[in-house]
């Protein structure tokens, strides 16, 4: 049965929609979005209740995004991601027990704790991190997609930013340069309507930011980023142009941030209507999922919700091995800033 | 003047409210400094008192947010234009030191730059490499600009107050874990002009120059030390760009030992400037090298026992003060 | 007669072409455009010569741009430049002799000797200056806009830059804020085909710059930059917007540099063919202006010539003027540091 | 080793040719660095030898320019990027600092950046406020990066094939006035470590750490001094990160006297840095204030008279000689 939200869009299986997606991709798909749903859940309850230092940028209701594009790449395909890392490295490959170690600052984490939320990332699964300064990441994936193109080995990049990123002048010479060398890189936009506290029409005279992929000669497309089926079919099709030589595609997924801009509710002033959000989250990129895979009888609800609980389940294992790692030790203090 | 205690930030806050009550070409512009009134409180209330003109949140763009504030600025404007985090100038760096610092005198004198740049420095918070920098040593060394450093909710009224008010192009680092530190400030609009030293303490056994937040820890280290029967006298320069060579030099002429104490990084910190300019002029009154106390060579780590390690403290400081007055 | 170029573009009067345009405004362009040239062809000598010193990078063949968006501004409207700047600084109403004063290093010139060629400028015609940062004039521009706005003053601003600025952070940063700003600004790329000696098509992959507008949701319009009434046309109606509270025009000038990037001929690499140059040389500017002005009646071949004669006469007046003047003393080196 | 004379510029370009020959992970981009060999000539010939594909031309766009090498050195690709004039590292500056020189400590250590940045830093052309800078202060106080500023012929080869070489993010300053200057250069390949200090000539007096052009005019002081009776040692610390300390110290404690030359402005120069370090580790041996020759705080003047009055040479620096050694 199709539904329409509030939002106009429909929800729900749609006639001729998807029809090659199988049960396998379903569960992937489903469990890499409800991997990064349930560790953000987790993380941003252990900073507010102070057991856990830092900032956390949380990525939940933007999960279809990472998940989508990331459910196309392969470990050697490379990725650049952006103070709100945690769902790509999720979605890229990583793992629970670093993830969560990192966010404790031990040494068991992906950084040793060095890096923390922001710089987040998994040097062997193709991360080259999150990064806190906005548009950073970008020229940084223009680089490694540049190395793929040299070494012809078949790899793409892909570099995720959000909206407000768009506005910055890193943004604009990274994507102008790949246009012009035809890079294999795929360039995501996660326009969840907001650069922290400023709406989008505040910050661009643009609805679409997808058109601003007119300025570099290279084709811009608008997917619904609460659709991970959507989200994955365009990052096929900008992987196979890239792959095929023709260069860099700009994906603009619509998507939103369910919680605050930093932690859940950090937000004291109300800078978006609760309706805006109720909105969106009844189009929850899950729940839609669910929707597909249940209405065509391809995955249970039962085993929808196993994979619920078993994630939890991973989850909360893994936070207590975080909690057990050892702290760094600062006579090491100098470690690792140059290669000897 | 009646005072009472306000916070660092609260203070700050005070001084831009009354500086642009009393000057209507006082502009401010930034990332979300207009309806969330920055993430740091620090422009709280300014868009519900001044207004959509004169309080304007910006896109993402660090390079065009300093430019404008130049270009405004030269047509006789006070912008204030906000960096959020002092990590981001590198983002905006040209528009800093090529553009707003050279232009007077790339055009001969015939132009004002009266721009202010705020942000906030500093570590302490987790906030990891690219959140926690002190990057004043960069800023001090561009002819043309100046740099102040409030070290108390006094000075953070009275500096921004005084660089909004200067003619030339004004960096004020705000110190993000000092924002909620309280201190008497005057309910009166004052400014500190740039330039200015605080003698925060006087002593006579060795003094301590100490930057920013470290203004607190070498507090903290000479009361310890006085116990200790050392008795410390603490220079805070303000600004660091101009410095008040003068204050410091007559401080260690008198104390004839010296310890400098910055968050940044020691090596080609601001630090090595001040330890220059002392054993230069104070050279045959020093009975001990001057020491420097500050972060090692690395970036800002993200766990809070290596930042912990990282950044000093009171307790450096007193021992580095101790290895320096047990030398003379 | 109308006569067609090498480059297939219209030549001469055309029907129903700059219908109104009076014998004032031919003479007034006419010897802004050829103030310009001279002075660029003397100035060029005079370094080649090695009687100047510094960098020159000449606008020659570029004049009907500067001249034709100049000649709609009042002294009150501000402007920034490139390192290509004494064109604009011309036709915004600088005179010879400080000009040349400063290109001479002296205490006359109108930066006392300190900026030199790539900083010329007057403030007190609304000026702020050439810059010898790619991109770094346009945020300023921004400024001066916005100060335009914030005073209800009704002046506007204008900026310059080339086709190779338009790939830099700041241009893109810039426009953007001025756009979502309304601010009233003209942006003007002076699309001369190179960024240095990298021709366009291996910079960027778009064939009209203007389309760049777009991103920004303002009007885009390109012009050409070898005729100074089309680009006065598009410069009326681009201030007019801007003074109606409508925002930024970008307009994209196509043009061409005689000469080479730096200088008059320091091209050591053949980086554009001969013919490329002759064929723009063909439809030079000032001669377009003559033809008009002379088959329409307006001016006489004679009165063109004297404006030549004229013009010269001025410019060997102010070299000698900026010959004699006196040196900076290095006593005052640390002046105009600060505003004290 | 065969050797001969070449220029700095030859020497660099010849070095950059050897080590592309035998690395086929290195490429160079950059702003004309390919149909046009680079604005200096640096990089002639590159392009005809190695092609398209391992020499690009790119828009103007540092950011991209600079963010492009991290990426590919992280990859594991050597990239040569060229900013061309030092001044426009304030464009590029957070991919300098916050992405190239952070990326491996950020990530626990997890990745290198084996990334070379090139430049070209000095006055002395009459190039203005924009074009005239030498901002290694900046970029030695920046943790995770090194700083290489060949002062000759030889140096210029051994340095960019060293930097290159080296697994870190390294920028090579090349000075514009030294081009065309020449010296004895092997014609086969070598590389300089980053952080060996080169102690160009022995003395006894007083040691002149001089940086970049610096150290032919320190030569040339010396000479003159040397026909006054005064014995003059000259370190070239070639770079100033890492800053080969021990080979200054050892020579200061020789000689009981330094004098430190460049030509970025004093106040915040390196010059402070390495003046903090000889009087904290040669205290005792010191029998004058360690002194600094370096340009006054203003930007750098078009005109040929201020700059030569702004810009250091070896009469400067003799007379500051003389009035420290006069001191002892
Ligand atoms: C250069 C820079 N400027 C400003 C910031 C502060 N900042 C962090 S996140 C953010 C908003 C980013 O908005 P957007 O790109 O839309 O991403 P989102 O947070 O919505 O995912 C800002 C302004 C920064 N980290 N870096
Ligand atoms: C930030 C920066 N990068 C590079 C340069 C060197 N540079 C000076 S002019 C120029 C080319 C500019 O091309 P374009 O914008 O098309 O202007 P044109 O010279 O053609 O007028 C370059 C690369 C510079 N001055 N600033
Ligand atoms: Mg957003
Ligand atoms: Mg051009």
């Amino acid at each position: 049965m199709t539904q329409t939200t509030a939002l106009g869009v429909q929800y729900g299986p749609r006639e001729g929609y998807a029809d090659d997606v199988t049960r396998e991709l379903v569960l992937e798909l489903h469990r890499g979005m409800v991997r990064i749903r349930l560790f953000e859940e987790h993380a941003g309850k252990l900073v507010e209740s102070g057991d856990m230092p830092g900032f956390l940028h949380l990525y939940v209701g933007e999960e279809a995004v990472a998940t989508g594009v990331m459910s196309v790449l392969t470990d050697a395909d490379q990725m650049t991601s952006t103070h709100r890392g945690h769902g790509h490295a999720i979605a890229k490959g990583a793992q629970f027990r670093p993830m969560f170690a990192e966010l404790y600052g031990k040494t068991t984490g992906y950084c040793k704790g060095r890096g923390g939320s922001m710089h987040i990332g998994d040097t062997n699964k193709g991360m080259l991190g999150a990064n806190a300064i906005v548009g950073g990441g970008i020229p940084i994936a223009v680089g490694a997609a540049f190395a793929s193109q040299y070494r012809g080995d078949g790899t793409v990049a892909a570099s995720f930013f959000g909206d407000g990123a768009t506005n910055i002048g890193a943004f604009h010479e990274a994507v102008n340069m790949a246009a012009v060398w035809d890079l294999p890189i795929l360039f995501i936009c996660e326009n969840n309507g907001y650069a922290e506290f400023t709406a989008q029409g505040n910050h661009m005279k643009l609805e679409d930011i997808a058109e601003r992929a007119a300025s570099y000669g290279i084709p811009g497309v608008v997917v619904d980023g609460m659709d991970v089926l959507a989200v994955r079919a365009v990052a096929v099709a900008a992987v196979e142009r890239a792959k095929a030589g023709h260069g860099p595609t700009l994906i603009e997924a619509k998507t939103y941030r369910y919680f605050d801009h930093q932690g859940i509710k950090g937000m004291r002033i109300p800078y978006r209507d609760a309706a805006e959000v109720e909105a969106w989250r009844e189009r929850d990129a899950i729940k839609l999922l669910e929707v597909i895979g249940t209405e065509r009888d391809l995955v249970s609800a039962k085993e929808f919700a196993d994979i619920w609980s078993q994630t939890e389940a991973e989850i909360l294992e893994a936070i207590e091995f975080a909690r057990n790692s050892p702290e760094p030790d600062p006579a090491d203090i100098l470690d690792d800033v140059y290669t000897v | 003047m009646t005072t009472r205690e306000l916070t660092y930030v609260k203070a700050f806050n005070e001084g831009l409210h009354q500086v642009m009550a009393a000057d209507p070409d006082v502009f401010l512009i930034g990332e979300d400094v207009a309806g969330y009134g920055g993430v740091f409180h620090m422009f709280d209330g300014l868009l519900t008192e001044f207004g959509p003109k004169r309080v304007k949140d910006t896109p993402i763009a660090e390079q065009a947010i300093i430019g404008l504030g130049v270009g405004a600025a030269a047509r006789g404007l006070r912008p204030v234009c906000d960096l959020m985090f002092m990590d981001f100038v590198g983002v905006a760096m040209d528009q800093i030191f090529n553009q707003a610092a050279k232009m007077k005198y790339m055009f001969g004198g015939g132009v004002s730059v009266p721009l202010t740049i705020t942000t906030a420095g500093g570590g302490g918070m987790s906030a990891a490499a690219q959140h926690s920098q002190s990057l004043e040593a960069w800023l001090a060394h561009i002819p043309g600009l100046k740099v102040a450093m409030p070290a108390s909710a006094y000075d953070a009224k009275g500096l921004i107050v005084g660089a909004i008010r200067d003619d030339n192009p004004t960096i004020v680092v705000m110190n993000k874990k000092m924002l909620g530190m309280k201190g008497p400030v005057p309910e009166e609009l004052y400014a500190i002009p740039m330039g200015q030293a605080n003698v925060v303490r006087e002593g006579s056994d060795v003094t301590i120059v100490a930057i920013a937040r470290m203004v607190v820890e070498a507090t903290k280290a000479a009361a310890t030390l006085e116990a200790e029967g050392i008795s410390v006298e603490i220079i805070d320069p303000r600004t660091v760009q101009p410095l008040d060579t003068d204050t410091i030099v007559t401080s260690v002429k008198k104390t004839n030992r010296a310890v400098i104490v910055h968050e940044a990084v020691e090596f080609g910190g601001i630090g090595a400037e001040i330890s220059s300019q002392i054993q230069e002029a104070a050279f045959d009154y020093l009975d001990a090298p001057v020491a420097r106390v500050a972060a090692p060579f690395s970036p800002s780590p993200y766990s809070p026992i290596l930042e912990n390690a990282y950044m000093p403290d009171a307790a450096r400081i007193a021992a580095r003060v101790r290895a320096v007055v047990g030398r003379g």
